[in-house]
């Protein structure tokens, strides 16, 4: 046994101890340790805003950019950023607004043709038949299956119409699809996620204790 | 008036987010990029402010009524002052230290210091708590009650047996066929749903942008 | 009649078992393989095999190049790979040079060449069995952006690199002087967290030529099939199970060659514990079913 | 003897690069030349240097280095109209060869990017549905939408909550506005907060994004207004956390076992800490409704939660309380959009399989 001397050892290992009593049930050592993580969590989100956002792209071009139409766009966007503050003013508290739109219509403006370009299509050209997959039987029944498990699955999210008639079976398949595949990403995460609390016990146990080099 | 002004804004950058895409030229490329590192950042900062102060409020509200365990409320916002204070007048970057002093002889308490040893435990713990919980989702989810649950259950209880040596002990096609499964009933699976869920992407942005969705406006469509 | 009661309480409680006792066993086995060391011996698959034969194969004058894409939150599944890459460099007599992307990987990187060195300086009796850096491996240390990085590298390391992690000048380490671009590296490991081991392809390999292999989580292990198959990789250890095959034949090789160190293997214990927990959650899932049905058929 | 055979060999006559050609980047914002060559017969070569000569000018500069299997060179500094001949030197240890030059360029910005035309007629398309459908939505009020299930069970999830006098958690996803995801789930809690202002039951909307906090504070407050319980509205209900993932994870955990709410609803865009919060809230007995297009998570809302809205349907579920008519015209399109993708995929392969022609070229 070897323990860890430097105190912030100590510390990480109290808190991730705090954490981990969660399992058994709430207690005053998780209470301490989740609020103490939220404080934390926004102290250091302040300071990564502020020396990586607000100084670098603001305050420090407005002051040292020799060129004025620089500095008079830079204001201009402090000016829309500060307008999160009117919600503190009832009467002209709809201002809050005006950043709100200009974040939400630029980057809902950007994802229509980079869903369509990035998502629909390369998903629409992976999924079609060539003959290039009939080279082998495995790679053209595997290329014909997935091909009938996307065209049931995508029927299954078929609102028009009741499940009836044809609809029926086609989505019926669908599910089944989705129940494999959601069984399969299930398993497949299980030995990541087991990997994690290795990594914290090898923090305990080794780091800490020293039981394990 | 108070709508109008958000609902022009909210298709002038759309329209101008959609377009960048299709354009090249240097000229258009530079407004995408001023956009997206300038105004969408500076924006976005400012909003923090907007969360700290909810999350200030609503402890110091706790602490005013003496809600249930309104003394932890201190904790947190202690935690937000000093680690603010430390991080903005301390520094960043060990090497560029700020006005603040971030040591007392070898004992150092810079935002990195607390961010190694507090936030990334704190962190990595909390996600390894998913070991368990995947085990107790696992036993309490995972029965043939029907067909749809059995395959559910079949499938996880391939990919976890093929990852083990054990797995190709009982059956040694096991691992490939997990490979398979993730390869093939999977990836179909996974490009269904995504095509629908694209789809809704598309439909729900060309809503926003055409002031047809008024959700975020905050209240009804009216 | 007493005794079906019962035993029709004890498949119903099974059922709704409080999940704290899953916890408590789940704990347990993974902590228990950790402490007390079992070895589970994995058979190397292909891919792991292929990469290990390479670098054992490779010609004494060309260095292994590992280059340290992940962080402390993947350290886990993959500084156990690391360890087991530079016995394997140090018990074949290969150069190593050692570089990160990703610049908390630093600390990562400087743990394991210590911890690797001072485990093969603890049996040397001369100085060409020690390990000395800057003769054996030099550690480079990190520099952006990683496009300049990858491409310079082909003209020379020391330039994208002008002074090492410890701070020497590059250049100047008797190691850099047949260390001088891509055309002195026999492979180069990406082990990563994220997509470098794409980048490494599409930047060192389609220009320079130089032969790749890659080390990554278990997660995405998955994506990077497609490059192992069409030869772009030489190999590959995917997650924990991979870093475990691996630290197998590099013993099994040390073994060959008559050195019986039993060094601490990481992978192999992780994958006690995770083996162990596996089987615990599939025990869970038969027993859940068990009681499930057992309950059900009472109710009919 | 030895000795010529020495010079010889310290000497060779190294093959320089052949066919080097030089042109404009097509599809680019200006200021970009490629160059290509033909590859150096000899193999011993380490790479090529690239050189530039701008036209007002006689001296060459060196742009940089390529690997010795690279074909091709991007010289990013040109500058638009400027007149540039290029020459490509290959290196080796025992010396250098270099090409011919080529025939002078210049490099100049594009206005439309040829590359995005599959993109821009797929958008075309899909907007011109989408609008189709919403008109028509305005004319007729009934167009059919089939009943989402798991939706009844909002219902029932809040009656229960009033009944045993508990909290209803709301928790909207740890992604920002900009997420369709958080749209919906702020539809959804629009609606949500009207039902519970209604009955009378707490909420509790803990937040991981600022600007998500103030747009769902001022839903919530509005859904309470619509109710006719402004009154019960107050500043408790809707709150910021944190932006750190688990940061929120581990604080809403922790108001999950304080609170013990009889109804979680866990609607937007998750990560990993999707079964974090799903499994603790199934270990406080609470009624689940989950909902994500977040496909790696779903796996673990179907596994924990009591109902889950499975991708697409978080957004038909989102529409279909709203019973706006324009929304349900919009599913509808989404519907004739899925209708054409199946169409074209089939038709494609159809195409690809009876031909033999090339039809991923085209799409």
């Amino acid at each position: 046994m070897n323990l860890a001397t430097d105190p912030w050892v100590w510390l990480a290992a109290i808190l991730t101890l705090a954490i981990f009593s969660f399992l058994y049930r709430e207690n005053p050592f998780y209470r301490f340790a989740e609020h103490l993580y939220v404080g934390l969590a926004n102290g250091y989100a302040i300071t990564i805003y502020w020396h990586q956002v607000l100084v670098p792209s603001l305050f420090t071009p407005v002051a040292r950019n020799p060129n004025i139409a620089t500095k008079v766009w830079l204001i201009a966007i402090g000016i829309i950023g500060a307008l999160y503050f009117t919600r503190f003013i009832p009467r002209v508290s709809w201002l809050v607004r005006i950043p709100i739109a200009i974040v939400l219509g630029y980057w809902s403006g950007a994802s229509l043709p980079r869903a369509v370009d990035a998502e629909i299509i390369q998903q629409l050209r992976a999924t079609v038949v060539t003959r290039a997959h009939l080279a082998h039987w495995d790679t053209a029944l595997w290329a014909i299956l997935i091909l009938i498990g996307v065209v049931a699955t995508i029927s299954y999210f078929f609102f028009s119409a009741e499940r009836k008639g044809a609809l029926k079976p086609i989505s019926y398949v669908g599910i089944i699809f989705i129940m494999v595949g959601f069984g399969a990403s299930f398993g497949y995460t299980v030995m990541a996620r087991i990997s994690l609390f290795i990594g914290r016990l090898q923090f305990l146990l080794g780091d800490w204790l020293g039981l394990i080099k | 008036m108070q709508r109008r002004i958000p609902l022009i804004l909210v298709l002038v950058t759309g329209i101008f987010g959609a377009l960048t895409f299709f354009i090249p030229h240097r000229t258009v490329q530079a407004a995408d990029e001023s956009m997206r590192n300038d105004v969408q950042r500076i924006i976005t900062a400012f909003s923090l402010v907007l969360g700290v102060g909810s999350i200030v409020q609503h402890h110091l509200l706790k602490i005013r009524r003496k809600a249930e365990h309104w003394q932890y409320s201190y904790v947190t916002i202690a935690a937000i002052a000093i680690s603010a204070i430390i991080g903005v007048f301390g520094g960043l970057d060990p090497a560029r230290p700020g006005v603040l002093p971030t040591h007392i002889g070898s004992f150092s308490f810079h935002i990195q210091t607390l961010f190694t040893n507090m936030l990334v435990p704190l962190g990595a713990t909390m996600f390894s708590l998913l070991a368990f919980f995947m085990a107790s989702a696992a036993y309490r989810a995972f029965r043939a009650r029907t067909v749809e649950a059995t395959l559910l259950l079949a499938a996880a209880f391939i990919l976890m047996l093929g990852a083990v040596p054990l797995g190709r002990m009982i059956f040694g096609p096991l691992p490939s066929f997990a490979e398979w499964i993730l390869a093939v009933p999977n990836t179909a699976a996974k490009r269904g749903i995504l095509f629908g869920v694209q789809l809704g992407i598309f439909a729900t942005s060309l809503k926003i942008v055409l002031g047809i969705e008024r959700g975020w406006l905050g209240g009804g469509g009216k | 009649m007493r005794t079906k009661g019962s035993a029709r309480d004890f498949w119903a409680r099974l059922q709704s078992i409080d999940r704290r006792w899953i916890y408590l066993v789940v704990w347990l086995v993974v902590m228990v393989p950790l402490i007390f060391p079992f070895r589970i011996r994995p058979k190397a698959t292909p891919p792991v095999e292929k990469l290990f034969e390479f670098i054992d194969a490779m010609p004494q004058e060309k260095a292994l190049v590992l280059s340290i894409d992940y962080g402390p939150d993947t350290q886990a599944e993959l500084q156990p790979m690391l360890v087991a890459l530079l016995r394997h460099a140090f018990a074949t007599h290969h150069k190593v040079g050692v570089l990160a992307m990703v610049l908390t990987g630093l600390g990562l990187g400087e743990n394991a060449l210590s911890q690797v060195a001072s485990e093969f300086n603890a049996r040397a009796a001369t100085h060409d069995d020690s390990i000395v850096n800057g003769e054996d491996y030099v550690f480079w240390g990190w520099n952006t952006p990683y496009i300049t990085v990858m491409l310079g590298m082909g003209e020379n390391i020391s330039k994208v690199f002008p002074v090492d992690y410890y701070g020497a000048k590059t250049e100047s380490l008797p190691l850099m002087r047949h260390l001088k671009n891509y055309a002195d590296v026999g492979i180069l490991v990406s082990l990563a967290s994220s997509s470098f081991p794409q980048a490494w392809i599409n930047l060192a390999q389609t220009q320079f030529g130089v032969k790749l292999g890659c080390g990554v989580t278990a997660v995405s292990a998955a994506d990077f099939y497609p490059y192992l198959n069409s030869g772009q990789f030489s190999g590959m250890l995917g997650g924990m199970k991979g870093a475990a095959e691996y630290e197998q034949l590099v013993e099994e090789g040390m073994a060959k060659a008559g050195e019986n160190w039993r060094l601490r293997a990481r992978g192999t214990e992780a994958m006690s514990s995770q083996t162990a927990a596996h089987l615990a959650i599939i025990l869970f899932i038969i027993i859940g079913n068990i009681a499930f049905f057992a309950n059900r058929r009472r109710k009919l | 003897m030895t000795g010529l055979v020495m010079i010889a060999l310290l000497v060779p006559a190294l093959g320089p690069p052949t066919d080097v050609a030089a042109r404009d980047v097509p599809n680019d914002g200006g200021g970009s030349v490629a160059v290509t060559w033909t590859a150096s017969p000899d193999s011993g070569i380490a790479g090529y240097y690239v050189l530039r000569q701008a036209a007002a000018d006689s001296s060459w500069d060196t742009l940089g280095f390529a690997g010795r299997l690279a074909t091709e060179y991007s010289d990013d500094a040109a500058t638009d109209g400027l007149k540039y001949r290029y020459k490509v030197v290959a290196a080796s240890a025992a010396g250098n060869a270099e090409s011919e030059v080529t025939s002078p360029v210049t490099s100049s910005p594009q206005w439309f990017n040829t590359d995005t035309t599959p993109a821009l007629v797929g958008t075309a398309v899909l907007i011109a549905i989408i609008i189709y459908f919403i008109r028509r939505a305005r004319q007729d009020r009934n167009l059919f939408i089939r009943r989402i299930s798991g939706l009844d069970a909002v219902d029932e999830a809040l009656g229960r909550a009033t009944e045993m006098g508990r909290a209803t958690l709301f928790v909207p996803g740890i992604s920002g506005i900009n997420d369709v995801a958080t749209i919906a789930a702020l539809n959804i809690l629009g609606e949500v907060a009207k039902k519970t202002a209604k009955f009378g039951t707490p909420l509790i909307v803990p937040n991981a994004d600022p600007i998500v906090y103030t747009v769902a504070r001022e839903m919530v407050k509005e859904s309470y207004t619509t109710a006719g319980r402004p009154d019960a509205f107050n500043q408790d209900i809707v709150f910021f956390v944190t932006d750190q993932q688990f940061a929120y994870a581990a604080a809403v955990d922790g108001i999950m076992s304080r609170e013990k709410p009889a109804t979680n609803f866990l609607v937007g865009m998750f990560y990993a800490e999707a079964l974090i919060l799903a499994e603790t809230g199934a270990s406080t007995g609470a009624i689940q409704i989950a909902g994500t297009d977040a496909v790696t998570q779903l796996p673990f809302f179907i596994t924990a939660c009591d109902y889950t809205l499975i991708g697409e349907e978080l957004y038909a579920a989102s529409a279909y309380l709203s019973r706006e008519p324009i929304l349900l015209g919009a599913i509808k399109g989404q519907d004739y959009s899925k209708a054409v993708i199946v169409g074209a995929i089939v038709l494609a392969t159809l195409v690809a399989l009876l031909t033999g022609l090339p039809v991923l070229r085209y799409l």
